[in-house]
């Protein structure tokens, strides 16, 4: 940080208008206003709740190496997994990927000096540890255990952990919903000036898509639990049968946001593969428009399938159609992208860093969950796959082979630029392949064990393992593989914490990339931008000069900046 | 929300005084504040959508409309009281457009007389919606009707109330000088506000007591 | 019973007073353009149909129940 | 390339093959039902399988073959291209076709689930408890429970089976069958096939419902007519030897409305039929102008509701208990008929 730094200004342009940064512990690192604040904050209490997820999954892996149950009770078990669900999706996924990612990338790739509402954004922030606080205090009560979904009438049985889930889930949501409110605001208006809609980085095109989700249907969900709540401690016949209410109605409501969730995590990770798979093939991307477009499509039609959740659920027979090929049309701009990533691939100068590799990873695992999504959208493939260790696989290799390996490759990519150092490659990429191997072994045998006919969130499989002997085997097997997953996130956070001291000093730009991040020092300085940047041109042309007026931010601080137009790539080894 | 801007513009006196053109630095601060109220209220209205969708699936899907409880059928709501507090409500949208048309021109007296009138008329629904849940023969816990009933007129009634102290707080302000003929976004997010509650009621007035 | 004529008899003369001047106030705004400009015509708009509501209402058009 | 393109080819084969493999009892199919989503899924695997062979060869390929070398200057960089119009116009409309293909044979398959079965030969409904499914069979006086007895089901005749739910939301599903339906409480759903081949079947259910969600377990016989026969005139004597014949001239009505009080009046009244509150209201229960027929569809007799109040019923409107589950005696029966029949 540029603590001091003297402001001079350019008193006629009101974009260069900069406040002095804050002084003292408490609004410098807690209470900061400052985007990239915020974004570490965000950082680090996901990664400490991803740990705690991450364990309860693994005390669920554990427990089914045996088919009677290997180490815990029935209704233990449904905690772990209800927990695991729930604080991986709501305080995890979506404040790693929308609130860390978004808040620390999506200004400095804009060329803004902050969000437009900082206070919001703070305020969004530490509603997430409160909502954490909620939804681990339900503990006490001993937990909601009705799945993360928690459908009534099964999670009015959970009592005041169920009210208490409610109000973690609430409370995040009002987070979400402000975050999504102030990046949409942020996108549209804080723009740097020349940078019009086609020349914004494609990160930002997916934190635009994923910010309108965030903001549209983070309520719905809101009102969905909302009226769960009223119902565990009101008594309020909203789903209660007996009193005409609807358990469908919850499942209908609940869907609408879940389903847009689902992309609230995965076009994020769109957004960072769209940076690096250019960025180290030394390639423009192909097709931006299309990539840009199919972004805002998925998000436009992620409104409108939330019910091929709910196939055998009670849903009118009619229904049924409609959605089935609304969802088949989400394979339409799914693969426009894949298609467009692997085209840039071709005839680049491919390097073979951490993040490359996990952004490769993610083509081929995203990819398969994609397709795997294909055949549940279609209504008979459903009726017998619904509710199974198939929806398992399908959901895990879209959410950890998709928005986790998205997310993981940001990491390497933008932690030089976030504090000057860079990770090490060796503890990165050894990190890579613990995942990506760990991830196929431990989802890749769900899916035919679901197909045999085991459904998911069973505490014991004693009649499945009698019907099928394979099961055992392919349990104990996925059980063995998800320690390396959970080695490698270890291995993250450890590489994370030690390259702060260690690592070797980043200088401005060390991959050679052409955002607009990349043109100022790092760690960025509180201001950002000393001048607001011009832009005149997409960000992703590598022969030609940056397409950027202004940028002689840093001259004076870094003085190897602005010798060559484009800096030297690191050497890098190839991965293997 | 609008706290930082804010504070950006008028904590740091010695920074805010380099403007040169504090206007224009005032309209972009504006346009950024309207556009996250008007997210705001987008979000809002989706809140209040979800509960109107689950109350419309509740009623179609009823055998019967209004639902039998106990072995008696609920009444339905009685419109004409409704129709009056409706008329109070949309009167007061009326009389916060006159109050906000009068800080434009600068009649400050005008303007508090209107705004006043708004708050009064505001009270006076929120009575209403009272005495309606004194005499409704229905409860909140007894049937589907009761309970979409209570849930969203209460929390309407509930946007009504945060209204209403917010309009007297901005008259406080206004009185106070914060805002001047050429800056005044806080009365102009009251206004929407306020008509937004307004449009709601509009929502709730048709599908409870008119359909 | 004369409760509710008195109501509806209110509800009427208001919904008139109220429609008429958001229309006229509609009619007036109909020129102003800005985002705030064009979210408030929309509001008046519906809050004239509103009004629209209250006075089929009051007259027993709407929501009578046999 | 001959080689890559064979071993492709004899992957997709494989994959194709192992449809057996994966689908329990996929090579000898148990519904006419289950054939139908097999040859949807072989197709959807075969063609996903070749998507992503390509996607992943061809990332695999590029990676490779794109490597930047140690001989490459720092300042390389790749070929210059943005776009390629043709290629994508190509890369959308294949894919569009392709998922047009299987949106075509997935609503075959799918109105053939749903509207193509014959008039069911046998209607069973299945309840869901927490943790056992309770299925009743037409003229079965007592239901059958999933703890302890398997389901029945007779080869070759098309079933229809109504499924419902009376604490929370289950999921009735046999993975042979590859169809299955949520058991929600106040909805009734329909399950409809024809079983072809007899066998011994695992019932689970697949929907999350507490505890012992897991040991949510039963098992299915499908069996020749003649065996399924036997076996609902076993159980129907055994019931018979259980309960007695009812003897419907004692009822006394005086009792039977104080027992209706007791009882009943949870979930109806004595009011029109439109006047529900779970179950229909009872009052003109033998002599409805609006309602010739009981919702069973049979005549008003008081046979028939004595039969109703032993049996149960699934209906449209939910679930009427048997008594089982209700815990009505002979003598009960009778007393509620001769109460219900004097209404007027």
């Amino acid at each position: 940080m540029h603590a001091g730094t003297s402001t001079t200004h350019d008193a006629h342009d009101v974009h260069d208008h900069i406040h002095p940064p804050p002084e003292g512990f408490v609004r410098k690192y807690v209470f900061s206003l400052d985007h990239k604040v915020i974004g570490f904050q965000y950082f680090f209490t996901g990664l400490l709740i991803m740990f705690i997820a991450g364990s309860f999954a693994e005390l669920v892996r554990l427990q089914l190496t045996d088919p009677k149950g290997a180490i815990m009770s029935h209704q233990a078990y449904n905690t772990m997994f209800t927990m695991h669900g729930t604080a991986m999706v709501w305080l995890v996924l979506i404040p790693l990927v929308t609130g860390a990612l978004g808040n620390f990338v999506m200004p400095l790739q804009i060329g803004a000096r902050d969000v437009a509402f900082p206070w919001l954004n703070m305020a969004s922030f530490w509603i997430l540890p409160l909502a954490a606080l909620i939804l681990f205090s339900s503990l006490l009560f001993g937990g909601p255990h009705a799945g993360w979904t928690e459908y009534p009438p099964i999670s009015l049985a959970d009592g005041t952990a169920g009210a208490l889930w409610c109000a973690a889930i609430f409370t995040i949501g009002i987070s979400s919903t402000m975050t999504g409110l102030n990046f949409m605001v942020t996108i549209m208006k804080m723009r740097a000036p020349g940078m019009t809609w086609t020349r914004m980085p494609l990160f930002v095109w997916a934190t635009f898509a994923t910010a309108l989700m965030n903001m549209i249907a983070t309520v719905a969900l809101s009102a969905a639990v909302g009226a769960l709540f009223l119902e565990h401690v009101f008594n309020v016949p909203f789903y209660d049968a007996a009193r005409g209410g609807s358990a469908v109605l919850y499942e209908h409501m609940f869907w609408f946001y879940s389903h847009p969730a689902v992309y609230i995590f995965i076009i994020p990770a769109f957004g960072v593969v769209s940076e690096v798979i250019p960025t180290f093939s030394r390639k423009p991307i192909f097709g931006y428009k299309m990539i840009a477009f199919s972004s805002m499509a998925i998000a436009i039609l992620a409104f409108t399938v939330w019910a091929h959740h709910m196939f055998p659920s009670g849903l009118a027979p009619w229904l049924q159609l409609p959605f089935m090929i609304l969802t088949y049309a989400i394979g339409i701009p799914t693969g426009i992208k894949i298609f467009s990533w692997m085209a840039t691939l071709w005839g680049g100068r491919i390097h073979f860093t951490t993040s490359m590799l996990y952004a490769l990873g993610f083509l081929i695992t995203f990819t398969f969950g994609g397709i795997t999504g294909v055949f549940l959208a279609s209504v008979p493939v459903d009726l017998h796959a619904h509710g199974t260790y198939f929806v398992v696989g399908h959901f895990h290799y879209v959410v950890a082979g998709g928005a986790v390996m998205g997310f993981l490759a940001a990491i390497p990519y933008w932690y030089p630029k976030a504090t000057g150092r860079m990770l090490s490659e060796r503890l990165g990429q050894l990190g890579f392949w613990l995942f990506f191997i760990g991830l196929n072994g431990t989802f890749l045998p769900m899916h035919w064990l679901g197909l045999e006919g085991m459904p998911r969130r069973y505490a014991s499989y004693v009649d499945f393992a009698k019907a099928v002997p394979d099961a055992v085997f392919w349990n104990q097997f996925e059980t063995a593989f998800s320690f390396l997953m959970m080695a490698s996130i270890g291995l993250l956070a450890f590489n994370v914490i030690w390259s702060l001291r260690h690592g070797k000093v980043a200088g401005i730009n060390p991959w050679g990339a052409r955002t607009l991040e990349w043109t100022i020092s790092s760690p960025p300085p509180y201001y950002n931008f000393k001048k607001v940047p011009e832009v005149y041109g997409r960000p992703y042309d590598f022969d030609k000069p940056l397409p950027y007026r202004n940028t002689d931010n840093e001259l004076d601080a870094f003085p190897e900046y602005g010798k060559t137009v484009m800096p030297t790539p690191q050497p890098v080894g190839a991965g293997v | 929300m609008a706290a930082a801007a804010v504070q950006h513009l008028a904590g740091h006196e010695a920074v805010a005084a380099r403007y040169r053109d504090v206007d224009r630095a005032y309209g972009e601060t504006r346009d950024l504040r309207l556009l996250g109220f008007m997210f705001f209220l987008v979000s809002d209205c989706i809140l209040f959508s979800s509960f109107i969708f689950a109350y419309v699936y509740l009623r179609v899907s009823a055998p019967t409309w209004p639902p039998i409880v106990d072995g008696h059928q609920l009444p339905w709501f009685d419109t004409s009281f409704a129709a009056m507090n409706s008329v109070v409500l949309f009167g007061s949208g009326v009389t916060m457009h006159f109050a906000l048309e009068n800080w434009k021109h600068l009649n400050t007296r005008k303007f508090n007389g209107w705004l006043i009138a708004t708050i009064v008329l505001g009270i006076g629904f929120l009575l209403g919606q009272a005495h309606e849940y004194s005499v409704v023969n229905i409860s909140w816990q007894g049937s589907t009707m009761g309970a979409s009933f209570f849930t969203l007129t209460g929390m309407h009634g509930f946007h009504v109330f945060i209204g209403v102290c917010y309009l007297a707080i901005l008259g406080i302000q206004a009185n106070r000088g914060v805002y001047t003929s050429s800056k005044y976004f806080g009365l102009t997010a009251g206004t929407l506000y306020w008509h937004f509650v307004d449009v709601i009621w509009v929502a709730l007035f048709s599908l409870f007591y008119l359909w | 019973m004369s409760e509710v004529y008195i109501e509806r008899g209110v509800a009427l003369l208001g919904a008139i007073l109220v429609g008429v001047t958001a229309i006229v106030q509609l009619k007036n705004d109909w020129a102003a353009h800005g985002l705030d400009a064009s979210v408030t015509k929309l509001l008046l708009g519906l809050m004239a149909l509103g009004c629209v509501l209250a006075l089929l209402a009051a007259v027993n058009v709407l929501g009578a129940r046999a | 390339m001959v080689l890559t393109l064979l071993s492709i080819v004899n992957a997709l084969y494989f994959l194709y093959g192992s449809i057996d493999w994966i689908m329990p009892g996929a090579s000898q199919p148990v519904t006419d039902r289950a054939s139908d989503i097999d040859g949807l899924f072989k197709f959807m695997a075969v063609f996903g399988g070749a998507i992503m062979l390509f996607v992943a060869g061809y990332v695999i390929y590029f990676a490779i073959a794109f490597r930047a070398r140690s001989s490459d200057s720092p300042d390389a960089v790749g070929v210059q291209i943005h776009d390629a119009p043709k290629l994508e116009l190509w890369w959308t409309v294949l894919p569009t076709l392709l998922l047009i293909v299987l949106t075509g044979l997935s609503i075959v398959v799918w109105y053939k689930i749903q509207f193509g079965t014959a008039a069911p030969g046998l209607t069973t409904e299945v309840i869901g408890h927490q943790f056992y499914f309770e299925y009743r069979y037409p003229g079965l006086k007592t239901s059958v429970f999933s703890k302890t007895s398997p389901m029945h089901l007779p080869v070759g005749v098309p079933v229809r089976l109504l499924i419902t739910s009376t604490d929370v939301i289950h999921q009735f599903w046999v993975p042979e069958i590859r169809l299955k339906a949520a058991a929600v409480p106040g909805l009734v759903q329909n399950l409809n096939f024809t079983p072809l081949r007899t066998g011994t079947f695992d019932v689970a259910c697949s929907e999350f419902c507490g505890v012992d969600h897991s040991l949510m377990h039963g098992k299915l016989v499908i069996e020749p007519v003649a065996a399924f026969k036997k076996w609902l005139d076993s159980e129907n004597k055994t019931a018979a030897a259980a309960g007695g014949a009812i003897n419907l001239a004692a009822g006394t009505p005086a009792t039977g409305q104080a027992l209706f009080a007791q009882k009943c009046a949870a979930c109806h009244q004595i009011a029109p039929f439109e006047q529900k509150l779970v179950g229909p209201g009872l009052l003109h229960i033998t002599d409805d102008p609006a309602h010739p027929a009981l919702v069973t569809g049979k005549t008003p007799t008081p046979e028939h509701i004595a039969e109703i109040l032993q049996n149960g019923f699934t209906g449209p409107i939910g679930t009427m208990p048997n008594r089982q589950a209700n815990g009505l005696s002979n003598t009960d029966i009778a007393n509620l008929v001769a109460y219900l029949s004097s209404l007027k």
